[in-house]
């Protein structure tokens, strides 16, 4: 099982969501972060400029197994991509096992309504 | 007249305009809670700018086109800094006080529907025209003694449901269509932007209610005499069940159609009777204001889905439906609804075609004259900011500041 | 009397009923802080509906119940759409609307007390019933010449302690018994939920605190002639002080129980104050004032602990105690305060007797209707909404729309 | 003097006084909205003490102090709980109540430039001494009858640009430099430490706008007879244009300076613009009043970054250059745009001395007061609480509870 | 040493957290998240139809020694459910190592208090 | 390639950042997040006290190549140091890729500008 760690621009994610809903993906989690990377903005606060290199972005969490890895970056990458500075990281590691919660469900199966894909 | 009715008179005129200035708050707190984080100190400075801009520039011009010597019914003899009186009653000060905090509203109404992607330095151009030369004019046909008001039956409109709201929402037409609909809106289909606060948009109506009892019984201009406190007084009431009746029918509406009641409409339902009834506060009795707050709150929802997911206009408050359809259809409504001259009080239809002259050709003068405007400023400084500003935000870009942090 | 001083008392009126209106605003900025992000748009929704409803039901019918001919001393004679005069000075439509907002008060006390678990459609119901007859028959008791103003002594509520504030407060504990408590809120023991924003519930103690200067001077209905000037001068200044020492008192309380000077408790207690200047604030003295503020701001802060953690009654927002207990002691130490009448000034137990015979019959009759009533809704509609929609925020399942985006 | 001209000047007055109040709502916004989310109950609840501790000391001593009976020039001769009458035209509750929420105003100026790291205790011990003895003795000296409004050619200060508001900010100016800048402000060079919530600040800023019609055209006492009516009037223009030119001239400078046009900056602009016109909005024409916003606008730009960058002294809100630089700038334009006895109208240089004698000695009695009661407070209970309660927050540590949840 | 992220119901909030302490568990860190998933709920913004599934949760992030991994995640698992579609996950991955940026001790050390464990 | 999360005061971000970049670390992610720990600090509620020992924390995730993990640890440890309860912790784990989302690049790659580094 695999965590995909997606660091976006804030306004792509409804396009990234809708790619990877259609490369089958339908469960994930996300939050607003603060990015510090090479796009950097000037700020002004009341006469002092302040560096803030820090723009909004979200973070994607994405929990897959195995076999879906490979379409839910891919659909990251295509989805989220303006070409610009800025466009964010995609990250890849490891996960040792899941629980659903609602059923106790452990590992792969906890991933997927079993029902639905058989 | 005796002085001390010129005393209350001026007390009154003056507390209406105080109640009329918090309308700015109220329009930049609705616009702020209907749109994004990203945009939040962009709109509230552009509120501001409005009514500083509009305070400056009425004074030296607006003012005399608007109420100067009437030039042939079009536009009043321009006179700089006004020191001329155009009111008999009540210090020129205080007339002028209550006309800028007017003419200011008329020029928000156009933040709101244009936010969220238009270049700051555009919107300011266009802010200050509208105050300077675009309002004036329509506003001296109407209440300037121009030729609207020496209609055989003169054209009605009490406190502005034409002269200020329409007026801010035709210019909101030009200005949506010109400046084009957010990124993200249509693809494809029509997407939803939601606001990103209601309870600052809830606060902003509550507000501009508070503030509608000025605009409306302030129009009066007069609080002595036993007509005019009966006056006043009729006109608290119409506005407020103008105000309720708009509130309930969006809601009922909204509830039938989406299943649950909406929020933000019924927010714009309460603007939009109010607006309604603005015209014909002073003409239409009680159940009249019911009637007409209803019939445009109704109407306002079909026309803010109508304008957003047909015509594909994108205004992220619904302006064009509050101020524009709620304007014109309050307008025409006094034709049929004034308890003198109505056409359900057996008047006929002469005032209900001197309203809808008004209404047309105020139209027509706004859509024109905004369009001109507008072309100009798209030439000099462009009407929209870049791209990758408007996805990452007027604020920071802009104004290199973020309203939270 | 002359014209020009109706038409300054009409000014008056007129400008109390703006200062009343906002308190709406007030309040809904009060509960939807101390209360979760989640239910903000449902709890704004029920404050402008309050409103609507209000406004037109009031209209209606409620404005005769109250003020009617008196029928027995117990209720007006009904008579739809209100085309009478009940009042002789000030023009009908200023006094009917001054009444509005006062019964919109008093159905906006409920929303905050139910908050956060209560089914919509319940909830308009009953604030639909308040403002129809559960408000104007007591109100008509004690303002519309009912049986408690044709006591010997007369039952003294200036401004509504018991009239407005008592008649919420009451209706707010059946609901909140009838509707039972948030989940989550009692498990074992008492948990706190803690409201999602202060500084809005903040801004909304000072919106009612700038509105109660209009509530309570108001009230006077007048303002022309040196004894009404003085009057109202007056009125301000006791109210002004019943509030400053509601809100010290009740800080006070808080950093000596709690060792910590408590915010949410602290903006409770200035409410508590205002509320139980409210029904003396014409006949106490300052320093009455400073007392009864005082009192008040005490006891309000020991009644939210004990109602919330004794009784386990939930309300969210502190309702039953700034406006039942602040309202009942309010109308209570006028008994003793009064400087005419008063138990302190030599006026003997006469006046605290007739105050003691208003509360208790008031809250009977409130209690009882209100009791009648969430019955009879509860069947019609249920008061509850079901577990997941509390959980997950009624905002979401309820409107399907949420505030902050 | 007719009866009816003494009810509508206490009409005016008693609602100039709820305009006033309700500007410490907007100080209270203003003041949140600027600094960060871990300190905002403790703002508020600052603000609201301001104003309680404010309403009760000043009736009971500062009020005597500041209009009894002159001693020597210096003082009102003290008459606990005031039942004297101070002023001959209107009823005595009704100018206390007005003299008290000016008051109050002077006071909570002090809370936003000491935001953020002052002790809680320390703070309410402050704001007492203020509206006890530090305020009614500057304001007797100009509004009481004292030495300075002895003066040949008297200090002209009509409602408060050096009474109010440069009281205000010399306090602060000890406070910040007593108190010392919050941690991580100053490390090797200055940091922006971004206010949480713009929109809260410029709605605080709309509210302040709309006290200030309150605040100086309420000054003028009375609104019978046609010289008062023109006189309010005209006050309500030049304050109008005052805050606006501000408004604009602030943002323009930022436009230049920053290249960009800065929103808290322009928000600051508009209130020191109206701080600028306060002293003299009665005598100055409108355009003076363009000017006079105009200069101090851009002069309180230059003072926040000098103050903050060059002095490293720590104001969040910039209360020392709004209030302080726009407070003393618009006493001494007076000198100069005054229409009667201004330098450009030919009046001569003997006003522009009244007024620079005035600003300095206000300004030496303030700041040798505050130090004294300041040194004091330290003493008692030191004026900084500790680091750990800077760092998490005031909220957190002083009150136990969070502004948002 | 395991980190465990749980994404539960905010409402469930409070009872996990309880149960984590009576666990021995008493330090984590969570925030606020979104979570897509199979709970859609329909919205309506002026009138346009949005199924937006995202739903607020919480996230929790919890770094355990490793024998206490699985009474974490029962705890969790026993808290956190109520049975119905939408209770959230809990996934399990490898620390490699931590540090106590107070003291700077490294390892397993950091996790606890080595005072109180004696 | 390693994920370095660290949970810092929200007083003591600045001067992380600061350190992180003089030890040239320019890119990073951050956001709010409610620790649970042992600086627990009573709140009083309406007249309830409740013991919420959640404080406000600052969590920063970097990803960072296998050379650079020591001084981003240190960078971190020295920075956000006060030596009282509550400074917080650090973790390191392992992740196995990296995408950069503007260019595709894979690996360690899409960590650095390569021309830069060059
Ligand atoms: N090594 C990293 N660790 C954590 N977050 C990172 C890292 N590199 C980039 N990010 C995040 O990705 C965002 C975009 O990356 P950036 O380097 O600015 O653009 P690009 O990938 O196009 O060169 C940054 O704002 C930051 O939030
Ligand atoms: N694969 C996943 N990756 C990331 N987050 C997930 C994943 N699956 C579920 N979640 C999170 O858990 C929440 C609840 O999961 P859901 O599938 O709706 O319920 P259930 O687990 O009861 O079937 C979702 O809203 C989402 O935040
Ligand atoms: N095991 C853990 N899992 C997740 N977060 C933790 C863990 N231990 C500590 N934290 C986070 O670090 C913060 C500070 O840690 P704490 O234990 O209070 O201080 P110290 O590290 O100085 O002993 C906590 O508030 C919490 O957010």
């Amino acid at each position: 099982m695999k965590k995909v760690e997606a660091i976006i621009r804030k306004t792509k994610f409804e396009e990234v969501k809708k790619a990877l809903n259609q490369a089958g993906i339908e469960f994930f989690t996300y939050w607003d972060v603060r990015g510090v990377g090479k796009d950097r903005e000037e700020r002004t606060y009341r006469g002092i400029n302040y560096d803030t290199s820090s723009i909004e972005r979200t973070m994607l969490s994405i929990y897959v197994r195995d076999h879906f890895l490979e379409r839910t970056v891919t659909s990251i990458q295509t989805a989220a991509k303006t070409g610009e500075i800025g466009d964010g990281k995609i990250f890849v590691s490891e996960i040792e096992t899941a629980y659903r919660i609602r059923t106790g469900e452990k590992g792969g199966e906890a991933l997927y309504i079993k029902e639905e894909e058989e | 007249m005796e002085t001390i009715s010129i005393s209350l008179d001026t007390v009154w005129v003056l507390l209406a305009t105080t109640l009329v200035f918090l309308m700015q708050a109220g329009f930049a707190l609705v616009e702020t809670g209907l749109t994004r984080t990203k945009n939040t100190g962009n709109i509230i400075m552009k509120n501001f700018l409005d009514f500083a801009i509009g305070s400056v520039l009425f004074w030296i011009v607006g003012y005399s086109l608007m109420f100067g010597l009437d030039v042939a019914g079009i536009v009043g003899f321009p006179d700089f800094f006004s020191d001329n009186s155009y009111n008999k009653t009540i210090p020129d000060a205080a007339f002028l006080m209550f006309q800028t905090v007017f003419a200011a509203t008329a020029a928000t109404i156009v933040s709101g529907a244009v936010a969220e992607r238009t270049n700051f330095e555009a919107y300011i151009l266009f802010s200050a025209a509208i105050t300077l030369f675009i309002y004036p004019i329509s506003g001296h046909w109407i209440w300037g003694g121009g030729w609207l008001s020496q209609l055989e039956t003169p054209f009605h409109d009490f406190a502005g449901s034409t002269a200020v709201h329409s007026v801010g929402a035709w210019a909101s037409l030009v200005g949506v269509i010109m400046v084009g609909p957010r990124l993200g809106k249509y693809n494809g289909k029509a997407n939803a932007i939601p606001g990103h606060n209601l309870g600052m948009a809830a606060l902003g109506v509550f507000i501009l209610w508070f503030g509608w009892f000025g605009f409306n019984a302030g129009s009066q201009l007069a609080a002595s005499g036993e007509e005019n406190a009966k006056m006043i007084s009729h006109i608290f009431l119409t506005t407020n069940l103008g105000g309720a009746a708009g509130l309930l029918s969006a809601l009922a509406v909204t509830w039938i159609k989406y299943k649950r009641p909406g929020i933000s409409l019924s927010l714009n339902g309460a603007l939009a009777g109010l607006v309604g009834v603005t015209a014909g506060c002073d003409v239409i009795s009680p159940s009249g204001a019911v009637l007409i707050g209803t019939i445009v709150g109704i109407v306002m929802v079909f026309a803010v889905e109508f304008i957003d997911q047909k015509l594909r206009f994108d205004d992220p408050v619904g302006a064009i439906s509050v101020h524009g359809v709620g304007g014109i259809l309050g307008t025409l409504l006094v034709g049929i609804f004034a308890t003198k001259g109505g056409l359900l009080y057996n008047g006929g239809f002469s005032l209900l075609i001197s309203q809808l002259i008004g209404i047309v050709t105020v139209g027509i003068w706004v859509i024109a004259s905004s369009f001109v405007v507008f072309k100009i400023i798209d030439k000099l400084v462009g009407l929209r900011v870049p791209k990758r500003v408007e996805e990452e935000g007027l604020d920071l870009y802009e104004h290199g500041e973020t309203a939270y942090n």
